[in-house]
């Protein structure tokens, strides 16, 4: 293998923020608690720095290096600046939280920064190594966080499940790609992708493909590899399921495509039937039984797993529209959970979790405005129009039936009327319920500004979703 | 003469061992996490008969960060493990159930 | 000054319309006399432009005038039109309908003056009249169902004009149901009018009979049925609706509990008659099928004879007066039945008058009454109200069909036309109508000897308060006993016998058997002459005699006859046993259906079972698969390792 | 059977005994110690497969640190080893049945069928001179640059993590000040008090 | 002077608009002066829908007033909007219909009264650009939109089991709905636009449009909605606040019936001949059945609720029956007139649900119970209120002179053609109509004074007769005269049919 320079420049985000994140380290050191501010101040800086580095030199074409290890494509950018996007809204809902909860410390911020860096790298992998090691970066910085909250039992229980699971997840993942290299005899994923296409025998490479799927599932938190997923959602501080539930996604997302698209596009009839039966029993599962939830954090992970049944409809149809689709439903998704995140976050105070739905009791008796910024969430979740959800599903189905699967749509759609029902219950806690507690919320101005921000972006993107779609499209079909 | 199947079933021997040890193991994380260790090394097994017979240096690498990230990983398992022992004083599978449903 | 004619029968149907809404929606503003006048004005108009127009299409034989006022809607081609046809037929009921009306108005002033109804009391009977002129002068079926309905809903308003009295408001919804029964068949037969004629315009249907007449249709899969008489049954269904033919009959007696002038005007004079009118208007039609006019004469006969047997056995005195009503009323059928249309309008015509006479004059009784209407609370009235008892007796004779009397010309042109009839089901109904004879006079002076003679039974307090009534009933009552008497003499020759009403009724020649009566008619008082050797007086005298014998001389006969045969006496009490059969079949049997429909098919089915149903099942299932999530490490690693085996067993082996 | 074989059939032996014995036995530490053995075995048989640098890695990185802190942590977190393993029996069958079938079915696929000697052939031995370490290292820092850098970053999440996790200042913990105790005056330690006295009753 | 307005779009938004401006009104003023705004917008609503009508083109078939403007390219979702006979007659109810419900709720909602009306306003925006829209997505949009706000306004103004009503009306509704989405995902696919229009010209085998008609049929017929799955309709209106009933069954009911005239009708013809007799079976079974079930309801709002769905089956037998006229006689003679019958019963019932609700409901604000068992003798406290309430009946009843008549009058006269046993079961609402509705009138309004609560009832106040005085002289105005209505859908009518007796096969 011939060694090349590599151009730097591509990575230069990357480069940026692993900077700054060693940065805010040491500087965090010198911080005292009362100053911590500053070292909040810094990480959003980084990530403002990153998303302008990204956009300055936003790619139209596919450059790859390091060997071929590193991509940069317009969809690795598109997807990088929602990340730093996502990443700078969590981190400004997580702040109040932090403060009240005691774990207003520069390792969130820094270990937020790796996970970033971590998806990055995911975002960015061309090759199985890079795609392994962006993966465990980002979930060695998950399952630290997860645990943050040193003193909370269920904090650290759901810190040990997810770890435990994960490591599971990630072994299979490692077998699957042991077998791939076996087969094809590089880590290359356009390597792969070549080989795929002249070896005959299917076989082995679909063995593979099974584990190394097991491993996306898991990350995606797909069914049956989700069950991670509520109670890490749940036990973890909300602002940590907040920093899970959204930016990851965008990065599984993205390791699922560079695997399966990037590197097995060959095998795509064998992944198409696997990511079908996952995306039946993801969406059928996860809204059954979030209906039986009474924590909003389960319900919302039960949400997010049926939501992730739905964005693999689009990417099972192996289309570029499809991709596309999928994309767009993902980075929709992560704009209605932050939103979502955000509201129970908003709710609560010092050192009390509003994660039961009781909490939300007649919200729009207390604060009629934010219950009006959750119902425009909810009813996006639920894929009510005009609200942006229903453009990400209506994406994906158009997909699904584009592609001849219309009993899948039917199935879909039957799932979505059963999640409808537990979207509709929040509703009725906060508008139809009478408040156990009249005192209005309060919270920082900041907050207050993003959590309306958030909502009103769900309703006018869901008015004008042809921007965001036709970006989405744009950046798959230009890699 | 060794095949490659011997080794690879060798690997999926180990690995199997490994899975079984898992959700068998109803009473002591800290064996979980030594059967994550033995999931790697099986893993790592792979990628290096494949290497070997394929004569192709990258699945060495690939186990040289295998070995580096699962160095990682068990520091931070442990850690969790310390802090969950701390909450909970016991660090027994089956006390692990507050979340669920 | 009548030039232009349009005008005139629009003001004609307009002013009590006027009338009327001034004293519904003004009445407070305008006071009760001036509710009073307006209204009665109004009617004033319409009756004496009436005349007018009587008098240019009989008297001066003008064209008949078929016109639209104005067109309603134009939907697929056919035009729906609110028209006027003014022939002989209709000026005939515009002035009996006025006329009567206009009595009923002047009545009401002193029947109803105590009644804090007043104003909207005119402004209903006004509005009836309103829709009872729209329904005779109307030009296509589309209108004449409006007026239809119209005099169907006033009939309710007036029926439960005492809206505090349960009998009344139950008697108003029943009559209101019934006549939709029969509506529900009218419509059905408009419809097929509809189909076949593909107008609903009388002149284009009427032109168009003998294409239609040899069409058939299948109704039940497999018979072919002829058009004509499924369009003619249907249509008569809303006849014996609205004009009270058995089985649809049940209505009209229970419709006595609204005030008396109503009962004179619409249950007695008018829209009862409103079906008669109806077949006549639709002889055209009828003539074809043979099928259909039987059935009518069965009906009718039923209707004649068996109703009449009912009225021996009440006691109130308006209900006596009802089943007079309807027993009269199947004499009309008969006529229908048997194509002496002509003779059926006749009676139609005097009924109106002696029937209107009766009832008013049992109206006067119960107002001097204190509103008592039991006869068996009176007796005696004759020294007490000479006017009331005069007109009365007139208007009984009249009913009884005494010769030189109205009732007996037209009565007795339907008995010949009977006996001539060749239909099937002709032999029972001339058996019937003469029978009926002798029932009509045994209950009518039943009641007359038991109202104005024998012994006074009323309480003190009632005695020493009976008066006669003031000028406004008893004017109307002399008005009314006029035309009682003197009206059959007069028009018997032109309206029975005659060619009266030219094109407006059609007569096919093998059913014209008035035509053949006709020939042996000489003159109204020939008529007379030739009634002393037939049955009909026979058996009406022999009525008049025993009702004589029993109420007045032997009272204890019809005790006996009540405890001999109290099987019949208890079928009569119970009226055939209609009404408990309607409301058990038809109310509870509607109500039970409803109930099951509901409590099985919505509730436990659709709501229980299938939608609440799928909701549990959806909930179950939830609370069922998230024990699945136990909390244990080691069942999610199980799960992941299941889906890992099934996955390769699925893609792989 | 040549002297590879038996190697390899030796240390098959070791590693799936000592495996087994890893996820048995009651007493995590005994475990811990067979999971050496299970790592020495393999670093063996990574031996025959001409992996010395790795097989080094794995006894010096693994047996020498990782085991150690998971040692460390056993002894540290002080475990109620007497209860350990009930409940183990209860399901075992259902367990040890899904065990094999896995096993079953990845044996299946890795077996002589796709990856026998005749489909893929044991490729020549390096020359004595031949050096595994030289040849991983030529690579490390060149064509995997990327991934080295990122596998230091994981590192040092690693370090952070543990650290952020697991330091704990104890609030109850006395530490001493010098620079306090020599700024220390008089009046900081004694405060006189004025009292009235005490009256006698 | 209207011809160049975007009219459509401001009749969309302008209630929109002054949604957002009523909330505004409501946080930072008083709720007296929210009412004024949400009373004025109303009102500029429904003048602003007048031009509609006084500018139609009566002659064409053709889209009026046509909007076009691309929305969301990379679906190709157009903004279309247009109108023809069919749609702007709904149009005006809806716009008419608001202002009345805003007036009905000025006193009555006392509870955050802003949201309500504001609640309501949205509604008539979003129920606008249903009938407007010309491009499926859009319309789809629109239709489940309109779902929110109504949800909400079950869900907070309702009564004590609104929860599982509103719940049932939104899960039935979406369930409906979503199979919509794929047919026209399908079709989009197939013929590569969400254009109606283009849909219009759009060929299927049988297969093909027989499941695209199952689609549609679930959506429109659980709005409309038909038996068997009707059930969500009497739990919405009985725990609905007048207000919501009112626009429920005045407007939202006939978005079923008007997508069965957009889309099944002329998108699969083929299909709704093949399928005809289960839809006339489906229409006669909700006319006959649910007359039967209406007859024994204790609620008031049920009852009325009840006998909405027995009308609205009138509706669907007069769209579905052109083919059974066609093979019976071999003629076509009647299916306009069935269909324009459909049409004006949608607009009649409009009027006379809505009005019989707010009868309700002013009963409601008095006593405080919708039973029937707590009323009796109304009439004596009440006169001019029972007079409405006797003309209103008698509407629903289907006495000619009254709206009510002019549809079913229709609809039976053409089933007739097709089968003399369509017109018979048809033709029973005469009787059942009259009697569930007529023995309620009479259990509620006429008797002696039942009880306390009776005789303590003040008739009704100007705002009160206002409303009720409007809404009867429009039924009435329909009633006596419904040319002009039938005047402005002709075209529109026979187009269509003309558009289903074409093959698309």
């Amino acid at each position: 293998m011939n060694f090349e320079i590599p151009n730097m420049m591509l990575a230069m985000p990357e480069m940026f923020i692993l900077t700054m994140a060693c940065v805010i380290l040491v500087f965090d050191l010198f911080v005292s608690d009362s100053n911590r501010i500053l070292t909040y101040g810094l990480a959003q800086l980084t990530l403002v720095g990153a998303f302008f580095l990204t956009i300055s030199d936003y790619s139209s074409s596919t450059m790859f290096t390091f060997n071929g290890t590193f991509i940069r494509d317009p969809m690795s950018d598109l997807l990088k600046v929602c990340i730093y996007l996502a990443a700078l809204v969590v981190f400004l809902y997580a702040k109040d939280y932090l403060r009240q909860n005691n774990i207003f410390k520069g390792e969130f911020y820094v270990l937020g920064l790796f996970g970033v860096l971590g998806m990055m790298i995911m975002i960015s992998a061309h090759s199985l190594l890079t795609v392994y090691l962006g993966l465990e970066l980002l979930s060695l910085s998950l399952y630290a966080m997860v645990a943050l909250k040193r003193d909370s039992m269920m904090a650290s229980e759901s810190a040990m499940k997810y770890f435990v699971l994960g490591a599971i997840a990630s072994g299979m993942l490692l077998y699957g790609m042991s077998m791939i290299y076996g087969v094809t005899g590089t880590l290359d994923l356009a390597v792969i992708s070549q080989h795929v296409t002249e070896i005959k025998d299917h076989i082995i490479l679909v063995f593979g493909l099974v584990f190394l799927l097991v491993g996306v599932a898991f990350k995606l938190g797909a069914v049956p590899f989700h069950m991670w997923v509520p109670d890490v959602y749940h036990g973890a501080p909300t602002a940590v399921t907040l920093y899970i539930s959204s930016a990851p996604k965008i990065a599984a997302f993205a390791m699922l495509m560079r695997l399966l698209v990037d590197g097995l596009s060959g095998l795509h009839e064998q992944w198409q039937g696997i990511l079908i039966i996952l995306s039946v029993l993801s969406m059928g599962l996860g809204n059954i039984v979030a209906i039986a939830q009474s924590n909003i954090k389960r319900m919302f992970a039960y949400s997010a797993i049926s939501h992730i049944g739905f964005l693999l409809l689009g990417v099972l149809t192996g289309t570029e529209a499809g991709f596309a689709a999928s994309m767009f439903y993902v980075l929709v998704y992560v704009l209605m959970s932050m939103g979502g995140f955000g509201m129970v976050i908003l709710l609560s105070r010092d050192g009390f979790e509003a994660d039961n739905l009781s909490d939300f009791k007649g919200l729009h008796t207390r604060s009629p405005w934010y219950a009006f910024m959750m119902l425009i969430l909810i009813f996006s979740m639920a894929g009510v129009p005009p609200f942006l959800g229903f453009w990400a599903k209506l994406s994906v189905l158009q997909q699904v039936v584009s592609s001849g699967l219309i009993w899948l749509a039917v199935v879909a759609v039957i799932f979505s009327i059963i999640g409808a029902f537990y979207y509709l219950r929040v509703i009725k806690i906060m508008y139809f319920d009478e408040p156990e507690d009249s005192t209005p919320l309060m919270c920082s101005v900041d907050m207050r500004a993003m959590i309306t921000t958030n909502s009103i972006l769900v309703l006018v993107i869901g008015l004008f979703p042809g921007d965001l779609m036709a970006l989405c499209i744009s950046a798959i079909s230009a890699g | 003469m060794i095949a490659l199947s011997d080794y690879l079933i060798l690997g999926a021997i180990l690995f199997s061992l490994s899975v079984a040890g898992i959700f068998l193991n109803k009473k002591n994380v800290i064996v979980l996490l030594m059967a994550i260790e033995l999931m790697l090394l099986s893993v790592n097994l792979n990628f290096i008969a494949f290497s070997h017979y394929l004569g192709d240096s990258a699945g060495q690498v690939f186990v040289f960060f295998i070995l580096t990230v699962a160095a990682a990983e068990a520091a931070i398992g442990l850690a969790i493990l310390v802090v969950l022992f701390r909450n909970k004083r016991t660090i027994n599978v089956k006390d692990l159930d507050s979340l669920k449903g | 000054m009548f030039e232009n004619m349009e005008n005139i029968y629009l003001v004609i149907a307009l002013a009590p319309l006027v009338g009327s809404v001034i004293a519904g929606l003004f009445g407070k503003q305008v006071g009760r006399a001036g509710s009073h006048w307006v209204t009665i004005i109004g009617v004033a108009i319409s009756c004496l432009l009436s005349m007018v127009v009587f008098k240019q299409m009989v008297i001066d034989g003008a064209e008949s005038f078929n016109g639209a006022v104005y067109t309603w809607m134009a939907s697929d081609g056919i035009r729906f039109e609110v028209g006027f046809l003014i022939d002989k037929l209709t000026a005939m009921m515009m002035v009996v309908v006025t006329f009567v009306s206009l009595m009923v108005h002047i009545y009401t002033i002193g029947y109803m003056h105590e009644d804090p109804g007043y104003q909207r009391f005119f402004s209903y009977i006004s509005l009836f009249t309103f829709s009872m002129l729209m329904l005779v002068m109307s030009n296509n079926f589309m209108q004449l169902f409006f007026g239809w309905e119209a005099v169907g809903l006033v009939s309710y308003l007036l029926i439960g004009f005492w809206y505090k009295k349960e009998t009344a408001i139950y008697a108003n919804l029943k009559a209101f149901l019934v006549n939709r029964v029969g509506d529900f068949g009218f419509l059905l037969g408009i419809a097929a009018v509809l189909m076949y004629f593909g107008s609903i315009d009388y002149a284009t249907v009427f032109a168009n009979t003998d294409k239609v007449a040899v069409q058939t249709m299948e109704v039940i899969p497999g018979s072919q049925w002829s058009v004509m008489t499924v369009i003619c049954i249907l249509l008569f269904i809303g006849a014996m609706g609205k004009s009270a033919q058995v089985p649809l009959h049940v209505w009209l007696p229970d419709s006595m509990e609204g005030p008396t002038p109503i009962s004179a005007l619409i249950h007695a004079a008018t829209m009862v008659t409103a079906g008669i009118f109806m077949v006549t208007r639709m002889s055209p039609l009828f003539e074809l099928s043979e099928t259909a006019l039987s059935f009518v004469l069965v009906i009718g006969a039923i209707t004649a004879l068996f109703m009449g047997f009912l009225g021996l056995v009440q006691n109130d005195i308006k209900r006596v007066v009802a089943y007079s009503t309807l027993s009269q009323l199947g004499y009309m059928t008969v006529a229908l039945g048997a194509s002496a249309y002509a003779a059926g309008v006749f009676h139609l015509m005097t009924h109106a008058f002696f029937k209107a006479l009766l009832f008013l004059g049992a109206g006067s009784v119960i107002i001097a009454m204190h509103h008592e209407q039991d006869m068996r609370k009176m007796g005696g009235l004759r020294k007490y109200m000479p006017i009331t008892w005069i007109t009365s007796l007139v208007g009984s004779l009249a009913l009884i069909g005494t010769p030189g009397f109205a009732g007996f010309f037209s009565k007795d042109s339907i008995i010949e036309a009977v006996g001539h009839s060749t239909l099937a089901g002709s032999g029972f109904a001339h058996v019937a109508v003469l029978a009926g004879v002798f029932i009509t006079a045994l209950y009518s002076f039943r009641m007359y000897f038991l109202v104005f003679h024998g012994e006074e039974r009323m309480d003190e307090h009632t005695r020493e308060h009976l008066h006669e009534c003031p000028k406004v009933v008893t004017v109307p009552l002399i008005m009314l006993a006029i035309p009682s008497v003197f009206i059959g003499g007069m028009y018997v020759g032109d309206m029975a016998f005659g060619d009266f009403f030219g094109n407006a009724v059609f007569v096919s020649p093998q059913h014209d058997v008035l035509g053949e009566l006709s020939k042996e008619f000489h003159g109204a008082f020939g008529m007379m002459l030739h009634s002393f050797q037939t049955a009909p007086f026979w058996l009406a005298a022999a009525g008049v005699f025993t009702a004589w014998f029993f109420y007045m001389k032997r009272p204890d006969i019809p005790d006996w006859f009540e405890t001999k045969f109290s099987a019949i006496h208890t079928l009569l009490e119970n009226k055939y046993y209609f009404d408990r059969f309607n409301e058990i079949f038809f109310a509870g049997g509607g109500r039970g259906i409803g109930k099951g429909l509901w409590n099985f098919g919505d509730v436990k089915l659709i709501d229980g079972l299938i939608v609440n149903g799928s909701a549990h099942a959806v909930g179950w299932f939830s609370g069922f698969i998230r024990r699945v999530q136990t909390g244990f490490l080691y069942d999610y690693a199980f799960a992941m390792i299941l889906g890992l085996i099934a996955l390769i067993w699925l893609f792989v082996m | 059977m040549s002297i590879e074989q038996i190697l390899f059939y030796i240390n098959s032996a070791v590693v799936i005994f000592s495996a087994t014995m890893v996820i048995t036995v009651r007493n995590p530490v005994q475990a811990a110690l067979f999971l050496v053995l299970t790592f020495f075995a393999c670093a063996g048989i990574w031996m025959l497969l001409e992996a010395e640098f790795l097989a080094i890695a794995l006894v010096l990185v693994y047996v020498g640190a990782v085991m150690v802190l998971f040692l460390f942590v056993v002894m540290m977190l002080d475990i109620n080893i007497a209860r350990m393993r009930e409940g183990f029996i209860k399901f075992l069958p259902v367990g040890i049945f899904f065990a094999v079938i896995m096993g079953v079915l990845i044996i299946a696929n890795v077996g002589p069928e796709y990856f026998g000697l005749d489909k893929v052939a044991e490729p020549a031995r390096h020359p004595a001179d031949y050096s595994n370490t030289r040849e991983l290292g030529l690579v490390l820092y060149t064509v995997y640059v990327y991934p080295f850098e990122i596998a230091s970053v994981i590192l040092l999440v690693a370090i952070v993590a543990a650290i952020a996790l697991t330091l704990r200042r104890r609030p109850q913990t006395k530490y001493q000040s010098p620079e306090k105790q020599i700024a220390v005056k008089r009046n900081d330690r004694v405060r006189m008090v004025s009292m009235p006295t005490e009256e006698k009753k | 002077m209207f011809s160049d307005w975007p009219l459509l779009s401001l009749v969309i938004w302008i209630p929109v608009l002054g949604g957002i401006a009523v909330l505004l009104a409501g946080s930072y003023t008083n709720d007296a002066t929210s009412r004024v705004v949400a009373l004025l917008f109303s009102i500029v609503t429904f003048i602003l829908s007048i031009p509609l009508y006084t500018e139609f083109q009566t002659g064409t078939a053709a889209m009026q007033f046509t909007e076009m403007v691309p929305w969301i390219d990379a679906f190709k979702i157009n903004y279309h909007l247009g109108i023809d006979g069919i749609s702007m007659p709904l149009i005006i109810l809806t716009t008419f219909m608001t202002v009345i419900v805003v007036i009905a709720g000025w006193e009555v909602i006392q509870d955050r009264p802003a949201q309500y009306m504001a609640a309501f306003l949205i509604l008539a925006g979003l129920m606008n650009g249903t009938f407007a829209a010309l491009d499926a997505a859009l319309f789809y949009v629109f239709w489940e939109a309109l779902l929110i706000p109504m949800f909400i306004v079950i869900g907070v103004w309702g009564g004590p089991r609104r929860v599982y009503a509103t719940i049932k009306f939104f899960l039935y509704t979406f369930f409906g709905s979503v199979f919509m989405l794929i047919a026209l995902l399908y079709m989009r696919l197939e013929s590569g636009s969400f254009e109606i229009l283009d849909l219009h010209q759009f060929r299927m085998d049988l297969d093909t449009q027989v499941l695209i008609f199952f689609a549609f049929l679930v959506a429109f017929a659980v709005k409309v909605p038909m038996w068997p799955v009707h059930t969500w309709l009497p739990d919405a209106h009985v725990e609905a606040p007048t207000g919501g009933s009112v626009i429920l069954a005045a407007i939202m009911l006939k978005l079923g019936a008007y997508g069965f005239l957009r889309f099944s009708l002329p998108i699969t013809p083929d299909a709704s001949q093949h399928l005809d007799i289960l839809m006339i079976t489906l229409s006669l079974i909700a006319v006959v059945y649910i007359g039967f079930v209406a007859l024994v309801q204790q609620d008031m709002k049920k009852l009325i609720a009840y006998s909405s769905i027995s009308h609205m089956g009138f509706v669907t037998l007069g769209f579905f029956v052109a083919w059974s006229i066609m093979a019976n006689t071999g003629k076509l003679d009647g299916a306009a007139m069935a269909m324009q019958g459909g049409i004006v019963q949608m607009i009649s019932h409009g009027f006379i649900s809505g009005a019989m609700f707010l009868c309700v409901g002013v009963m409601y604000d008095r006593v405080h119970s919708r039973e029937i068992s707590a009323y009796g003798g109304v009439v004596n406290t009440m006169p001019k209120f029972a007079a409405f309430a006797v003309l209103f009946a008698m509407a629903n009843a289907g006495l000619p002179g009254t709206s009510g008549f002019v549809g079913e009058f229709m609809v039976i006269l053409s089933s007739f053609k097709a089968n003399f046993w369509y017109a018979f079961l048809a033709a029973t609402t005469l009787i059942l109509g009259a009697a569930y509705t007529l023995w309620m009138v009479k259990r509620v309004i006429f008797g002696d004074v039942k009880n306390d609560n009776v005789a303590k009832l003040q008739d009704i106040n100007k705002r009160e007769f206002l409303f009720l005085a409007i809404l009867a002289v429009m039924v009435l105005f329909f009633g006596l005269w419904p040319a002009p209505l039938i005047d402005v859908m002709d075209a529109s009518v026979a187009n269509l049919i003309q558009h289903m007796m074409q093959s698309k096969l």
